[in-house]
C-alpha cells in the first residue's frame, strides 16, 4: 500500500473510490473464483456418489418438489432484493439500502429455516449423513451452501450495524457491495443445487 | 525389433555399473507378450530420451565452457538479444514431434493391453482378492483356490479379475507385465501371459498397511498338461474352504501358502460388494454378504 | 482416552525427541527472558505485517521442516541400507515416510517458495507491500500453526501412517484407528486455508500494484511465475479443502464418502486428491523456474532469452496441469480411452517445459557466466531436471507406466524433478536473495561446498533408484529380502543420502558463519542485478522504495543503470508514505485455529467449539476495526534513507 | 464503467433479471417433471437453463464486468467455470466405470 491506497476518484461509485476498496473488491471476486472450484468439487463428489445409496433411501424417494420450490423462490427473491439494495446505495439512499438489506436478511433467514426443516425431516425418516454415500454427499453439499448463507446473514447484520454507526463512507459502501456479491454468488450456487441435486434427483 | 535391442545396449552398461544384471532387472527381462509389449514401448521411449539428454547435455557443456567469465574476456559485453523466432519454433516443433512419436504407440499399446495378446487360445480367468496382507487366487472354472501363489498355464492369456477386501493393493508381476490396482468394491482386470514355464515373483505395489512389504506371491507358469495335472491334484487332495476358515484367512496378518478345492466366490464376491452395478447374484446365508447384497442393490434403475 | 494413548510412548527415539523438544522450549524461553527479547519478538515479528519479515519467517520454518523431513529421509535410508534390517519396525517406517512426504511438499517446499515470493515479489514490482498485508500475516500464522499441529502428532497421539497420499480405505476409520490421520486432515486444512489466502493476496498484488510502466510483459520472470502459481493455488486448493473436509467428516463424524460400505468409494479420494495434487506439483515447480530465470540471466549477465516464449510456456504448463491428474492412477482401471487421453495431455507438458530448457541454455550462450553459488544451483538444475523430466515423459506413457507405477523408478523421477527443480531453486534463491534479506552475503566457499556435497549426494542417492524400480522394488517397503539383488544399489543410495545430509549441515553452518563474518552488502546490488529489488537498500527499509520507481522495459533496474546510472531519489520528490499497522490478531486467531483443530483431532468437540468461537470473534473484531494505518513523514523517510544507504 | 456510469431511476435491469430467473426456474421444473422428454434431453436442457440463470446473476446483479478490473473479474469467473467443468465432468468420466 502506498499513496495509491488513498488515490481517490470522485467519478466512481462510492464503493470504488479508494484504491484499497478496489483491491478488496477484486480480491473478493478472486475469492469467489476459488469458491466456484470448492463447490465444483462438492458437486463432482455428489454426482459421483448420488446413485450409491447403500441401504438408505434414494434421491427420488426423499426429495419433495414443494419444499425445494419454496426454498428456491426465497433465495431467488433475496438475491433480487439484495440487488435492489445496491441500486439504492448507488442512488445515495441509505434508508432504502438498509430496508432492502433487511428484507434480504429476512428472506435468507426464511430460506435457512426451510432448509433446516427439510434436513430434520430427512433425519426423522432415517436418512442421516452416516446412512449412505449419497446422503453424506447430499448433506455436505447442501449443508455447505446453507452454512454459507448463515455466514452471509451474520455478516450482513454486522454491516448493517456499521452502516447505522458510520453512515455512508467509502469503507461501508465497499463492505455492502462485497457482501452483496457474496449473496448473489450463493444464489448462483443454489441454482446449480436446484438443478443438479433436486431436479436431477427427482427425474432419475 | 532390432532397433530396440540396439537401444537396450545403451542401457545395459548402466545396469552392470550398478551391480544389477538383466535377469534381476525384471522390467527389462520380459517373459511374456504383455511385458514384451511394454518393454518395446519402454525401449522406444528410452531412445528418444537419450537423444534429448545428449542434445541438452552437449549444448550445456559447450556453452558453459565457452562462455564463462575469464580474465581474457573481462571487457566482453554480452549481446542484448531478445530471442530468436526461428530457433524457438524449432525447439517447440521437435518436442511436439517426439511427443507424437511417443503418443501413437502409447495409445495403441494402452488399448491393446486390454485385450488378450492372442486370439488363438481361449483365456482362463482367475479372480484375485487382496486382503491384509495376502493374495487369494480363485479359479472359478476349475473351482479351486490358492493363497499367496498362483499356477497358470504358459502360452495361455490369463484374465486376472482383481478386487480387494480392505486397503487398495496393486497386483504386479514385472516379468509378465505391468500392474493394476486391486480395490475394495471394484473389479479391475489385468491380462497377463507367460511365454514358457517358470517361476515369477509378484508383489503388491501399493502400500496397504503395516505388513505390506511382505505381500509377495509366486506365479508358477506350467505347460498346459502340467497345469491340468496340478489342478486335478488340488481337486483331489486339497481341503475344502469354508466360511469360517475364510474369515480367519481374511484377518489382518501374514499367512503361508494354502490350497483349497473350492472357492470363496460361492458365498461372496468382494468386487460386487458396495458397487452400483449389483447384479443381485445370490449370496448365501452369512450376514456380511446379506448386507452387501442389500447395500449394493440399486434402487433407482 | 488414556495418557498412554495421548503421549506417544515405546520408542527410545521418541523419548529422545520429547527431551529435545522440552529442552529446546526451555532454552528458547530462557534466552528470550534473559536478553529481554519478548517485547521485541512480539512487536517486530509476531505482529508484523511487513512482507519481508513474513517471508523470512516462512523461510526459517521451511528450513526447520527441511531438517525434520531430512531426518525422516535419513532414517528411511538407514532402514533400507541392508535387507531385513531391524532398525525401524514396520509401523514406525510407515509413519516416517508419511510425514516425510507430507512435510517436504506442504511444509518445506511450499513455504520456502512462498517465503521467497513474499520477500521478492513486492520489491520486484516496485510496491510498498502486498495488497492485503493483514491477510498476509494471517496466511503465515495459519501455515505456521498448521505445521505445528502436524508436527506434534509425533509426540502426542501418533503420526499419520497412510502415506502422504492418504489413500482410502487405509486412511479411513476401518484401518486407521489412531488420531494420526485426523492430524493429517486437520493440519493440512489449516495451513491450506493460509495458502489459498496467499494465492489471492499475491494475485491481486501483482495485477494491481505494479510500478508505473511495468506492463504485464515487462514483469520479471519470477513475478510472472508467481502470478501463474497464484492462479493454480486459487483453483487447486479449494479441491484439497473439500477433499480434506470429506476426510474429516468420514473420520470424525462417520460419514460414508470413502468407506467400504454403504456406497462409499475409495477411488473418489484418489481422484480428488490428485485434482489438487497435480497442480500442486506445478505450484512448487513454476516459481522455481522463475528463480532459475532470474539467477541465470543475472549471472550470465545477459537478458533472458525468449521472454515471450517463457511466459507462454508458463501459461501453457499451468493450463495443462489441471487436465493431467489421472496419470497418478493409470492403474486404477479407468479404461484405455481415459488413460490415453490423460497420457497425451501429460506428455504435452513436456513441450512447454522443453521450450524453457532451451531458452535457459540460450540465455547462457554468448553470456559471461559467473559461477556464484546461486548460479551453480541454477546450472545444475538443467541437466538434473532434464533427467527427471524425460523419465517423467516415460511415466506419462500409460501402457509403460503399468511397469513403473509405484516403483522406485517413480520415486527416482519425482525426487529428480522436486529436488533438482524445487530444492535447487530454493537454495539458488536463498543464496541469491540472502543479501537482500539480511544485508550480508552467504559465504561463497561454504556455499560451494554445500552445492557439491548436496548435488553429488543427490545423484548418488536417487540415480540408482531408477534401476531399483526396474528391478521390481516398490515404494514404501520397509524391508526387503536378501535374495533379490537390491542390496548394492540401496547401499549406494544411502551413501548419497548421507552426503546430502552433510551438505545441509554445511549450509546451516554457513548461515551462522556468514551472520558473524559474512561480507556486508552496502550497495544493495551485490550481483549487478537486473530487476527492481536490487534498486533498494539491503535489507530494504520497511516501506521498500522511498518513491515509486518508473519502469521502462523488462529488466527495469538494468535499464535504469544503463540510462541513468542507477535509481536516484531526489529528496524533494519524497512524500509521506502510508503504511499498514501491525496487528496481533492474525497470531491469536491462528492459535484459535490450532486449538479448534486440536479439539477436532481428538474429537474433543467442546474444545473445538471454543476455538471456533475465538475465530469468529476475531473476524467480528476485524470487521469493526477502523484502522487506516499511519503515515511516515518526509523527514523520517530522509533519515531512514540516509541510515540505510550509509557507506554506499 | 458499464452499469453505473448512468444512474437509472428505476431498477429495470434487476427486475428483468429477476423475472427471467423465475421463468427459467419454472421452465426447468416443468422440463424435469412434466415434459416427458427423454432423460438425456432433460439433463441437457436443465443444465443449460442453470448456466443461463447463473450468467444472469453475474451480469445483471453482480456487474461482473464493471470497474477497472472488469476484465480480470470476467476472466476469473470464466476460468473458474472452466475448472468447474473439468472437475465435475472429468471426475464423472474418469469414474464412470464404477459408478
Amino acid at each position: 500500500m502506498g499513496e495509491a491506497a488513498h488515490r481517490y476518484d470522485e467519478t466512481l461509485p462510492l464503493e470504488y473510490r479508494t484504491q484499497e476498496s478496489r483491491l478488496n473488491i477484486l480480491g473478493f471476486w478472486i475469492f469467489l473464483g476459488a469458491e466456484v472450484a470448492l463447490f465444483a468439487t462438492l458437486f463432482a463428489t455428489y454426482l459421483v456418489l448420488f446413485q450409491r445409496t447403500g441401504s438408505g433411501p434414494t434421491a427420488g424417494e426423499l426429495f419433495e418438489v414443494q419444499d425445494v420450490l419454496i426454498e428456491t423462490l426465497l433465495l431467488l427473491t433475496s438475491s433480487f432484493t439484495c440487488g435492489l439494495a445496491i441500486f439504492e446505495m448507488r442512488r445515495g439512499r441509505i434508508s432504502g439500502l438498509i430496508a432492502w438489506l433487511l428484507v434480504t436478511l429476512l428472506l435468507g433467514a426464511g430460506f435457512i429455516t426451510f432448509e433446516i426443516r427439510e434436513f430434520i425431516h430427512y433425519v426423522h425418516e432415517g436418512a442421516t449423513m452416516q446412512t449412505s454415500a449419497f446422503l453424506s454427499s447430499f448433506f455436505v453439499l447442501v449443508g455447505t451452501h446453507g452454512a454459507h448463507v448463515s455466514v452471509g446473514i451474520g455478516w450482513m447484520i454486522l454491516i448493517i450495524i456499521q452502516l447505522l454507526q458510520r453512515g455512508f463512507t467509502p469503507k461501508t459502501a465497499r463492505k455492502v457491495f462485497i457482501v452483496s456479491l457474496y449473496w448473489h454468488f450463493l444464489d448462483v450456487v443454489w441454482i446449480f443445487i436446484f438443478t443438479l441435486v433436486y431436479l436431477l434427483g427427482m427425474v432419475i | 525389433m532390432k532397433w530396440a535391442r540396439w537401444r537396450a545396449v545403451l542401457v545395459l552398461p548402466f545396469l552392470f555399473l550398478f551391480g544389477g544384471c538383466v535377469e534381476r532387472t525384471a522390467v527389462l527381462n520380459p517373459q511374456g507378450p504383455v511385458a514384451r509389449m511394454q518393454y518395446d514401448l519402454i525401449m522406444w521411449s528410452v531412445g528418444f530420451m537419450l537423444f534429448i539428454i545428449v542434445v541438452v547435455f552437449t549444448l550445456f557443456a559447450v556453452f558453459l565452457i565457452r562462455y564463462r567469465e575469464k580474465p581474457e574476456n573481462a571487457g566482453y559485453e554480452p549481446p542484448d538479444e531478445e530471442g530468436n523466432t526461428l530457433l524457438e519454433v524449432v525447439w517447440t516443433a521437435i518436442p511436439i514431434l517426439i511427443v507424437a512419436a511417443l503418443a501413437v504407440p502409447t495409445v495403441k499399446a494402452t488399448f491393446a493391453l486390454e485385450k488378450p495378446p492372442t486370439e488363438k487360445v481361449k483365456p482362463i480367468t482367475i479372480h484375485v482378492t487382496a486382503a491384509n496382507w495376502k493374495w487369494i487366487f480363485s479359479y472359478p472354472e476349475e473351482n479351486i483356490e490358492t493363497v499367496n501363489y498362483v499356477h497358470i498355464p504358459a502360452g495361455v492369456p490369463v484374465k486376472f479379475k482383481l478386487t480387494s477386501v480392505g486397503p487398495m493393493n496393486s497386483f504386479w508381476v514385472p516379468e509378465l507385465g505391468g500392474q493394476k490396482y486391486a480395490m475394495d468394491g471394484m473389479e479391475t482386470e489385468l491380462i497377463l501371459q507367460a511365454d514358457k514355464p517358470g517361476s515369477y515373483m509378484g508383489r503388491s505395489a501399493n502400500f496397504s498397511g503395516e505388513k505390506f512389504a511382505h505381500m509377495e506371491f509366486e506365479v508358477v507358469a506350467q505347460t498346459g498338461t502340467d497345469f491340468r495335472k496340478w489342478v486335478n491334484e488340488v481337486k483331489q487332495t486339497a481341503p475344502k474352504l469354508d466360511e469360517k476358515k475364510y474369515t480367519q484367512i481374511l484377518k489382518p496378518g501374514l499367512v503361508g501358502r494354502m490350497t483349497f478345492s473350492n472357492t470363496h466366490l460361492q458365498w461372496i464376491d468382494h468386487a460386487k460388494q458396495n458397487s452400483h452395478h449389483a447384479d443381485g447374484k445370490p449370496m448365501k446365508n452369512d450376514d456380511q454378504s446379506d448386507e452387501a447384497m442389500t447395500n449394493s442393490h440399486h434402487h433407482g434403475e | 482416552m488414556k495418557w498412554s494413548e495421548f503421549f506417544v510412548t515405546g520408542e527410545p527415539l521418541i523419548y529422545a525427541a520429547d527431551v529435545a523438544i522440552v529442552l529446546t522450549m526451555v532454552g528458547i524461553v530462557f534466552v528470550l527472558t534473559y536478553f529481554k527479547k519478548w517485547k521485541w519478538l512480539w512487536n517486530e515479528w509476531l505482529t508484523t505485517v511487513d512482507h519481508k519479515k513474513i517471508g523470512v519467517m516462512y523461510i526459517i520454518c521451511a528450513v526447520l521442516m527441511l531438517f525434520r523431513g531430512g531426518v525422516d529421509a535419513l532414517l528411511m535410508r538407514a532402514q533400507l541400507t541392508a535387507p531385513n534390517m531391524k532398525f525401524l519396525d514396520a509401523q514406525h517406517y510407515n509413519e516416517i515416510f508419511t510425514t516425510h512426504g507430507t512435510i517436504m511438499i506442504l511444509f518445506m517446499a511450499m513455504p520456502f517458495i512462498i517465503g521467497l515470493m513474499n520477500i521478492v515479489v513486492p520489491l520486484q514490482i516496485g510496491a510498498r507491500d502486498v495488497a492485503f498485508p493483514y491477510l498476509n500475516a494471517l496466511s503465515f500464522w495459519l501455515f505456521f500453526f498448521g505445521a505445528l499441529l502436524f508436527n506434534i502428532s509425533f509426540v502426542i497421539g501418533g503420526s499419520p501412517d497412510a502415506g502422504w497420499t492418504a489413500y482410502f480405505p487405509l486412511a479411513g476409520n476401518e484401518f486407521s484407528h489412531g488420531v494420526g490421520n485426523n492430524y493429517y486432515a486437520v493440519a493440512l486444512q489449516i495451513s491450506g486455508i493460509g495458502t489459498l489466502m496467499t494465492g489471492i493476496n499475491f494475485l491481486v498484488t501483482i495485477l494491481k500494484m505494479r510500478a508505473p510502466g511495468m506492463t504485464l510483459m515487462r514483469m520479471p520472470m519470477f513475478t510472472w511465475t508467481i502470478l501463474i502459481t497464484c492462479v493454480l493455488i486459487i483453483f487447486a486448493f479449494p479441491v484439497l479443502t473439500v477433499a480434506l473436509a470429506l476426510m474429516t467428516f468420514d473420520r470424525v463424524f462417520g460419514t460414508q464418502f470413502f468407506t467400504m460400505a454403504n456406497g462409499g468409494m475409495s477411488m473418489l479420494w484418489a481422484n480428488l486428491f490428485w485434482i489438487w495434487g497435480h497442480p500442486e506439483v506445478y505450484i512448487v515447480i513454476l516459481p522455481s523456474f522463475g528463480i532459475f530465470s532470474e539467477v541465470v540471466s543475472t549471472f550470465a549477465q545477459k537478458r533472458l532469452f525468449g521472454y515471450k516464449a517463457m511466459v507462454g510456456s508458463i501459461v501453457g504448463i499451468a493450463f495443462l496441469s489441471f487436465i493431467v491428474w489421472v496419470h497418478h492412477f493409470f492403474t486404477m482401471g479407468a479404461g484405455p480411452a481415459v488413460n490415453s487421453a490423460f497420457s497425451i495431455t501429460t506428455m504435452a507438458i513436456a513441450i512447454p517445459t522443453g521450450v524453457k530448457i532451451f531458452n535457459w541454455l540460450f540465455t547462457i550462450r554468448k553470456g559471461k557466466i559467473r559461477f556464484t553459488t546461486a548460479m551453480l544451483w541454477s546450472l545444475a538444475f538443467i541437466p538434473n531436471f532434464v533427467i527427471g523430466g524425460v523419465t517423467g515423459v516415460m511415466l506419462a506413457m500409460a501402457a509403460a507406466d503399468y511397469q513403473y507405477h509405484n516403483s522406485y523408478f517413480l520415486i527416482a523421477h519425482f525426487h529428480y524433478v522436486l529436488i533438482a527443480g524445487t530444492v535447487f531453486a530454493c537454495f539458488a534463491g536463498l543464496h541469491y536473495w540472502y543479501p537482500k534479506m539480511f544485508g550480508h552475503i552467504l559465504n561463497e566457499r561454504l556455499g560451494k561446498w554445500t552445492f557439491w556435497l548436496f548435488m553429488i549426494g543427490f545423484n548418488v542417492c536417487f540415480f540408482p533408484m531408477y534401476f531399483l524400480g526396474l528391478m521390481g522394488m516398490t515404494r514404501r517397503m520397509y524391508t526387503y529380502s536378501a535374495g533379490l539383488g537390491w542390496t548394492p544399489l540401496n547401499v549406494v543410495a544411502t551413501v548419497g543420502a548421507v552426503l546430502m545430509g552433510i551438505g545441509f549441515i554445511v549450509l546451516c553452518y554457513n548461515i551462522y558463519y556468514s551472520a558473524r563474518y559474512g561480507e556486508r552488502d552496502m550497495t544493495g546490488d551485490p550481483w549487478n542485478g537486473r530487476t527492481l529489488e536490487w534498486a533498494t537498500a539491503s535489507p530494504p527499509v520497511h516501506y521498500n522504495f522511498p518513491v515509486t520507481p518508473v519502469v521502462e522495459d523488462v529488466d527495469a533496474y538494468w535499464v535504469m543503470k544503463k540510462k541513468y546510472g542507477g535509481f536516484h531519489v531526489k529528496e524533494e520528490d519524497l512524500k509521506p508514505i502510508h503504511m499498514p499497522s501491525n496487528s496481533g490478531r492474525p497470531f491469536w486467531m491462528s492459535v484459535a485455529f490450532f486449538v479448534a483443530g486440536f479439539g477436532l483431532v481428538f474429537k474433543w468437540f467442546a474444545l473445538a467449539i471454543v476455538g471456533a468461537l475465538f475465530i469468529v470473534l476475531g473476524l467480528i473484531l476485524r470487521s469493526f476495526e477502523d484502522d487506516d494505518g499511519y503515515h511516515i513523514p518526509v523527514d523520517e523517510i530522509k533519515r531512514m534513507e540516509r541510515a540505510a544507504r550509509k557507506g554506499a | 464503467m458499464g452499469a453505473n456510469s448512468h444512474r437509472e431511476s428505476f431498477p429495470w435491469k434487476h427486475i428483468i433479471g429477476f423475472l427471467l430467473s423465475l421463468v427459467l426456474t419454472f421452465a426447468a421444473l416443468w422440463v424435469a417433471l412434466s415434459s416427458g422428454l427423454p432423460l438425456k434431453a432433460v439433463i441437457v436442457i436443465i443444465v443449460v437453463f442453470a448456466v443461463i440463470q447463473a450468467s444472469l446473476q453475474l451480469f445483471m446483479f453482480m456487474h461482473v464486468n464493471e470497474s477497472d478490473s472488469g476484465r480480470i473479474q470476467t476472466f476469473n469467473m470464466a476460468y473458474s467455470f472452466f475448472i468447474a467443468i473439468v472437475v465435475v465432468a472429468g471426475s464423472i468420466w474418469v469414474m464412470q466405470f464404477v459408478l
